[in-house]
């Protein structure tokens, strides 16, 4: 180490002195000082809720109450064409999960029954709601790891609902969203964390949740901004019980296959009816 | 008046630190910047770079000579022949036969001894060396293509398996490895604007444009670790568009050649076409 | 052509100062712009050194006032705009009109005994024209997203929209095009002119060298600035207009492209005349006045105008040796570093006359005297190493290093611009009909003379050390960092040589007004222009002279032992 | 002849009006872009078109959401979301929400300064696919994405200041450099970038969160680094198992100790070279896949000094597989997993023959 010679010196004198005189540049504050933004900024707007339409008519909607859900719907997904092979899934890149999975692993994205139903279709009503306003659900969907794979596969929650994502697994995994129209996170959670909650303040149908640690391991979240959500069963059959009286559009979409056409469909009290998607390859 | 409201901070300026402080800036500030001086461009790390070392020196003591002779010629008058009573200066056009010979003889005389001669080594380090450029089909020449833009060097080697365009292909950004004693040979486009492949130790140096692909070579003779630069104006950006190339002993360049292929497979996305951008060598 | 019919004087202010025909206006109507330009272009030179020896240090005094948004720091953006205009500056609009436009308006009629141009109005359109593009040139530095930054060689593709998206480098174009077109306006004029206004007995061989090295710039003005102006045209239809003849089709996905390296041949085919057009008057020049100032014939007349057209001709065919390392064919390269070879054989013949003019002499070493053999010194130091650049063996490595930048400046900007002060010195007295102060030439002379090649010389080791020209901040670097004493050096001494400038200027100025009356002939030359009365008089000669002997019969013994010189007009005794 | 030589002069001086004028139009859009595949006819235009203050307030009439509309200001048109302004407006969801105003003048001069410092890579229109972002990985940030890999901020965005920062550092190995602006030219670079965000994206979502740099604190192994360096290598392979995607440094049998693996445990398949993994990072729509660094070969983005490393590994690496390690494992972890990554780099990085032994070393033993 040299001692600074006088030169050194000199620099750190000057270089100090040019920083004083270099002050001024934080940005000026706004003339008047006060709040900035008058009619028309975006914060005078309502959060926008994206996609299935929540605008309101001019009416105003009503409170929703349970009384009202007199119809149910129901209904099955099915896959046209052959049954698809399961897929084997290598999971050696982490021993714990081959030792979890001590029969092998198949991927979970696309499973098909005996009779072509098809499971983890999210189906859900994309129109017809306006009516009401719902409140949403205080208690958390759970979305768990365990055995290095997310169980459930596919959820629904209404916006504004938590997600609550829980490592039941003795290994690390890393819960990543990959929304559109939300915020995007990605934490990690190694064996033994506390849940991580996770907020969509956008309805958004089926946003990804990956592990990027196991490659293999995906979910699905389907979010709404009514109560009017299922997911499809092993043989591909839903129940949206709970429906008011009236004209709805009803969605269904598949994480491989994508969106099966809408149906409309008329209810009226007390009527139970049926609908079914297809969905082909 | 807000002319002189912006002036006046200047004035200030003036006011305040005279005329001392920019000169004692000026002087200090950049000395010790630069602690360990340099006056040449350091020990040529290229097979042909003592050709530069040695072409430089002839030139100059050459021109030293022609210089020192023109700058005596030019003082002896000043010293012997200046006006005084008394003097006169001797009438002479020039126009004699005797006269033109001598301009004649001593502008071709001058013209062998400064230029023909350099020229003719010159001529022959081209064709030796720096046009030399070698074989791509051998396969001691270790080939890369370089990619420049606004502001980086995007270099690509073959890999382990001596082919572009393939999974292995070792891509850097402003850091070139290339092995010793082996021929590199450039083949450089541009995605931009023009730029220059400037290696001072290797003293090698070629314009790099766009729409075309320019090509140049060098071998390296020592190992070690050497610097990139450009020496083509390419923006504001220009002066850092700087890199490192890292010249390996040959046993250690095939382990390292391995490993990066290894690597680059390894980081190789098949179905991202837009990311690959080898184009084929043509002789 | 000679006729006698001369229009009255102008009365009006306007048509007498502003908008006036007669080339003496002109004349000095440039010298005052291209004196102008050349204090701007030396300001910016000063704040590109400040730079280079104190990277990201406010420049001071003046640097908040132009560089606000920095506080007063040059950016990398404006560092790159300021060697541009730099260079633009101090080549078109510097040395060009007061080299040219001044000089050559001054001493063309004069010296070869006509009245005015041949084409007056032609004259004041080539000055007008020129005031036009500076004015454009300048506002290129205000307009939004910047102004130019591609160098003065304005290296598509750059200078396209690719590299340069604002309208700065545009106007840059247009700019460089009229100065252009009023380059070839004056070339045109200037080339009649001597051709036809010569008066009775000034037959070529008794043309002052310095009318011939303007007459053969001329030449060179009109062959050449029309392939600078057809690049900028090209190079404004790409910007504007959508065009790509500079574009190759690679960098722009799809349809048909250019080169860029079209744009290259065009620049250089005129940049190298350029740098002749430059020197040719400066040559012109040093010839005539170490004649006169060593009362001595210009040795090897023939031979010097020889040797300067025989330099007029070659300096077209070499111009491919600013493209070495472009990727010129191996054919193309050797051949150019051959032809570039050669015409350094008529610069020796000119050294030699220069020398041999000097020699047994009876010097006279006045202001302008001082600066015309600094022009054989600073000439001989550039020349010399353009061998280096010459070489395509040395100049790979020096190529776009500070070792171009030193050797171009000596010999294109310092000869040239000693030559404009040698012609400054040297007619200011028949110009403005005052004497300049000597004391003060000599030390401007010897306070720019010695800091000028200071500066240079050390640009010689920097770039033989490896600094690539064109770097906002050589610090950055880890190989660049040890050479930056010699920045640091270049700029005290280029601070030195800005700093003196000054005592030209104070000089200028108060001669000027304030200046010693000057005689008819303060020099005792014999040219024509000393001949007509100080100040020269509307339309010059009251009656066309008729020319009996070469303008250089100095110490001529049959003058007799009491005089060493004669008027051109005057017949030598026996 | 002299009226002749005056009309050249109109002419010229028509012709010279004419060619600035074509330049000068404000009218349109600047971020109007003919496709990509349409020759420069058509962008050469638009390219030379600078905004002016006019347009940002024609804009303000015509894109409200972008920019706020203030008749008090004296500008009378402003700026846009920035949740860190020092000017609070209003209150969302128990949450607030900030908004600054930003003058008309330094919008411009913010886009003046993108478009000639930042355009070439990031494109025009800021979607981080200029001309020289072609066939560059990873790729240059779309300012229409507004994820920022490496600004070390917990929350969504970054703050002005960390924009800086990450700025005037670069970000090495790539053409990022360290922009030699003046901290005047970036904060105005930085406010226009924030317009470029989509609606309801990025500085223009309500939701999203600004915030500071993750705070470095104090190193608790500052005085015990080899104590550090070991408990940073029980984590990397351990409790973080960074060694998925990440090189493992250590043999199968190591491994199997540190993990508390049973004998005959079997690891992934090239256990000393990454694994590439996705990244939300898209060119011309189509997502990239992004290599987790081999910290004894690749350069690091962010720097290399322990406190860089602690605030990137808490951090996470936004749109990457990087997660966000802050929460997850205890600081003090964090801390010495940093002084392990920078001890790798200082031992093995641009040391070609002691990483190559080293890297043997591991491979050669037993069962990998």
């Amino acid at each position: 180490m040299r001692t600074p010679s006088l030169a050194q010196t000199l620099i750190l004198s000057s270089l100090v002195l040019t920083a004083c005189g270099g002050g001024g540049e934080s940005s000026a504050p706004p003339p008047g000082g006060g709040p900035g933004a008058g009619p028309g900024g975006p914060s005078t707007e309502a959060p926008a809720n994206g996609g299935s339409g929540a605008s309101s008519p001019a009416a105003g909607p009503k409170a929703w109450s349970d009384s009202a859900g007199t119809a149910t719907l129901s209904g099955s997904a099915s896959l046209a064409g052959d049954v698809p092979a399961p897929i084997q899934v290598a999971m050696d890149s982490d021993p714990k999960c081959v030792e979890m999975n001590s029969g092998g692993a198949t991927d979970g994205s696309v499973l098909v029954d005996a009779s072509g139903g098809l499971q983890n279709v999210f189906v859900y009503v994309s129109k017809g709601t306006d009516a009401w306003t719902f409140t949403v659900p205080e208690e958390p969907v759970i979305l768990d790891q365990t055995g290095c794979n997310y169980t459930p596969r596919v959820v629904g929650m209404m916006t504004g609902q938590a997600l609550r994502v829980q490592n039941s697994d003795p290994t690390v995994h890393n819960v990543h969203t990959y929304p559109k129209k939300n915020r995007a996170s990605n934490v990690s959670q190694p064996a033994g964390s506390k849940p991580l909650e996770i907020e969509m303040k956008r309805s958004e149908v089926l946003v990804a949740v990956k592990c990027d640690m196991h490659s293999w391991m995906q979910a699905r979240v389907g979010i709404v901004d009514n109560p009017f959500f299922a997911v499809t069963a092993a043989d591909g059959s839903f129940t949206l019980p709970k429906l008011a009286a009236g004209e709805y559009t009803v969605s269904a979409v598949h994480e491989v296959f994508g969106k099966a056409s809408k149906q409309t469909i008329t209810i009226g009290d007390g009527e139970a009816q049926s609908i079914s998607f297809e969905f082909s390859k | 008046m807000s002319m002189l409201k912006a002036i006046l901070p200047s004035l200030a300026f003036l006011r305040s630190r005279w005329l001392g402080c920019p000169l004692a800036l000026m002087l200090t500030s950049t000395w010790a910047l630069a602690q360990d001086k340099r006056w040449g461009p350091g020990e040529a790390a290229s097979d042909y770079g003592y050709r530069f070392h040695d072409l430089f020196w002839l030139i100059t003591i050459l021109v030293s000579v022609a210089f020192a002779l023109v700058v005596l010629l030019l003082a002896i008058p000043v010293l012997r022949d200046r006006e005084r009573p008394g003097h006169r200066a001797s009438f002479d056009h020039g126009k004699s036969l005797h006269d033109k010979r001598l301009t004649a003889v001593i502008s071709i005389v001058t013209f062998i001894i400064l230029d023909a001669w350099v020229l003719v080594i010159a001529m022959q380090d081209l064709r030796e060396a720096y046009w030399a450029i070698p074989d791509a089909e051998d396969p001691q020449t270790y080939r890369v293509e370089v990619l420049a833009q606004q502001w980086a060097w995007n270099f690509r080697a073959p890999g382990v398996d001596g082919e572009f365009g393939t999974a292995d292909d070792i891509i850097t950004i402003n850091e070139l490895v290339v092995p010793k004693d082996r021929p590199v040979s450039f083949n450089m486009t541009s995605k931009d604007v023009i730029h220059a492949l400037f290696l001072p130790e290797m003293r090698m140096k070629r314009d790099v444009n766009p729409g075309s692909i320019n090509k140049t070579w060098f071998r390296p003779i020592t190992a070690g670790d050497f610097t990139i630069l450009c020496a083509e104006l390419c923006g504001f950006a220009h002066y850092q568009m700087s890199g490192k190339l890292r010249v390996l002993e040959q046993g250690l360049f095939n382990e390292w050649e391995a490993e990066a292929s290894k690597l680059a497979s390894t980081a190789f996305d098949a179905d991202d076409t837009e990311a690959q951008w080898a184009w084929d060598w043509e002789e | 052509m000679t006729s006698d019919h001369i229009h009255p004087e102008p009365t009006t202010f306007l048509k007498k100062h502003v908008f006036s025909v007669d080339h003496k206006v002109i004349a000095k109507q440039f010298l005052w712009f291209g004196l102008v330009w050349l204090g701007i272009g030396g300001i910016m030179a000063m704040m590109l050194r400040w730079q280079l020896a104190n990277p990201g240090v406010p420049v001071p005094l003046f640097g908040k006032l132009l560089f606000p948004r920095t506080s007063g720091v040059i950016d990398p953006a404006s560092y790159n705009t300021l060697f541009t205009m730099h260079g633009t500056i101090m080549i078109f609009l510097g040395l060009t009109p007061a080299m040219i436009g001044a000089l050559g308006n001054w001493s063309i009629p004069l010296m070869i005994g006509a009245r005015d141009m041949i084409f007056p109005t032609l004259n004041m359109l080539s000055f007008w024209t020129m005031v036009m593009g500076g004015a454009v040139g300048f506002y290129s530095l205000f307009v939004p997203l910047g102004a130019t930054e591609a160098g003065w060689t304005g290296y598509p593709t750059l200078s396209t929209t690719v590299g340069a998206v604002g309208q700065g480098e545009t106007l840059w174009a247009i700019a460089v095009f009229l100065i252009g077109a009023s380059s070839i306006m004056g070339g045109i004029n200037y080339i009649t002119t001597v051709i036809r206004l010569r008066c009775p007995g000034m037959h070529w061989m008794r043309l002052p060298l310095t009318v011939w090295g303007l007459f053969l710039t001329s030449i060179l003005n009109v062959l050449f600035i029309p392939v600078i102006g057809s690049a900028m045209i090209i190079l404004v239809l790409d910007r504007v207009f959508g065009t790509t003849f500079y574009v190759p089709a690679s960098i722009m996905s799809g349809g048909t492209g250019g080169d860029p390296i079209l744009y290259q041949h065009l620049f250089w085919i005129f940049g190298h005349p350029e740098v002749y057009i430059l020197i040719l008057p400066a040559w012109g020049v040093v010839c005539d006045l170490l004649s006169f100032f060593a009362r001595k014939p210009a040795f090897g007349y023939r031979a010097s105008v020889g040797a300067m057209v025989a330099v007029t001709v070659l300096s077209a065919v070499v111009y491919g040796h600013h493209m070495f390392t472009t990727g010129l064919s191996a054919m193309l390269g050797e051949s150019f570093m051959l032809l570039t070879m050669i015409i350094s054989v008529p610069a020796e013949v000119l050294f030699f006359n220069w020398l041999h003019t000097l020699w047994k002499g009876n010097l006279r070493l006045t202001t302008p005297m001082l600066f015309a053999m600094s022009v054989i010194f600073v000439f001989g130091l550039g020349g010399l190493t353009g061998i280096y650049l010459a070489t395509i063996g040395t100049d790979i490595f020096l190529h776009d290093t500070y070792f171009v930048v030193g050797h171009f400046h000596l010999t294109m900007a310092a000869s040239a611009l000693f030559g404009t002060f040698a012609a400054v010195y040297f007619w200011f007295p028949k110009m403005f009909g005052r004497m300049m102060s000597e004391r003060l030439g000599k030390l401007h002379f010897w306070l720019s003379f010695v800091p000028l090649v200071i500066v240079f010389c050390i640009m010689f080791i920097s770039g033989y050390a490896g600094m690539p020209r064109r770097y906002y901040d050589h610090t950055s670097t880890e190989y660049l960092r040890p050479l930056q004493h010699l920045n640091v050096a270049t700029s005290v001494a280029a601070f030195l040589l800005g700093a003196a400038q000054l005592i030209f200027v104070y000089n200028f100025i108060k001669s000027r007004w304030w200046g010693e009356p000057a005689p008819q002939n303060p020099w005792e030359v014999g040219t024509l222009d000393w001949t007509t009365e100080t100040p020269v008089p509307h339309y010059n000669f009251k009656t066309i002279p008729v020319v009996q002997c070469g303008p250089h019969e100095f110490s001529n013994p049959v003058l007799g032992p009491d005089t060493d010189w004669i008027y051109q007009t005057e017949k030598l005794p026996g | 002849m002299r009226g002749i030589s005056w009309q050249g002069l109109a002419v010229s001086l028509g012709a010279l009006g004419l060619l600035t004028s074509l330049q000068t139009s404000d009218d349109e859009n600047p971020h109007a872009r003919a496709p990509r595949g349409v020759s420069l006819v058509v962008t050469a235009g638009s390219w030379l078109r600078a905004p002016s203050a006019d347009w940002f307030a024609k804009q303000a009439k015509s894109e409200p959401s972008r920019f706020t509309h203030d008749a008090t200001a004296a500008g009378g048109v402003g700026g846009w979301v920035d949740s860190r302004g020092e000017y609070s407006l209003s209150e969302v969801e128990g949450e607030w929400a900030y908004w600054q105003w930003v003058s008309p003048e330094r919008l411009t001069a913010g886009r003046r300064d993108f478009v000639q410092f930042c355009s070439s890579c990031h494109g025009l229109d800021g979607d981080g696919y200029g001309r020289s972002a072609q066939h560059l990985r990873p790729t240059p940030r779309s300012f229409q994405q507004n994820k920022f890999k490496f600004t070390k901020v917990i929350a969504d965005l970054p703050s002005d200041e960390a924009l800086m920062t990450l700025i005037k550092r670069g970000l090495a190995g790539t053409p990022m450099l360290p922009w030699d602006l003046s901290d005047v030219q970036l904060l105005d670079i930085i406010q226009y970038i924030k317009s470029l965000s989509p609606e309801e994206s990025g500085w223009r979502d309500v939701y999203s969160q600004v915030g500071d740099p993750v705070e470095v604190g104090e190193d608790p192994w500052a005085d015990i680094k080899e104590r550090a360096i070991a408990r940073g290598r029980e984590v990397y392979h351990g409790a973080a198992s960074c060694h998925l995607c990440h090189p493992g440094y250590v043999t199968n049998e190591q491994l199997r100790v540190l993990r508390k693996d049973p004998e005959g445990t079997v690891y992934r398949e090239d256990l000393t070279y990454p694994a590439l993994k996705d990244s939300e990072y898209e060119v011309l729509g189509r997502a990239t896949k992004v290599m987790p660094p081999d910290f004894t070969w690749h350069q690091l983005r962010a720097g290399i000094t322990t406190a860089d490393l602690f605030q990137t590994i808490a951090s996470g690496i936004k749109g990457t597989a990087m997660p966000q390690w802050k929460g997850a494992i205890p600081d003090e972890d964090l801390w010495a997993l940093a002084h392990y990554v920078e001890d790798l780099i200082v031992s093995y990085k641009d040391q070609p023959a002691v990483r190559g032994a080293f890297m043997k070393g591991l491979r050669a033993s037993g069962d990998n």
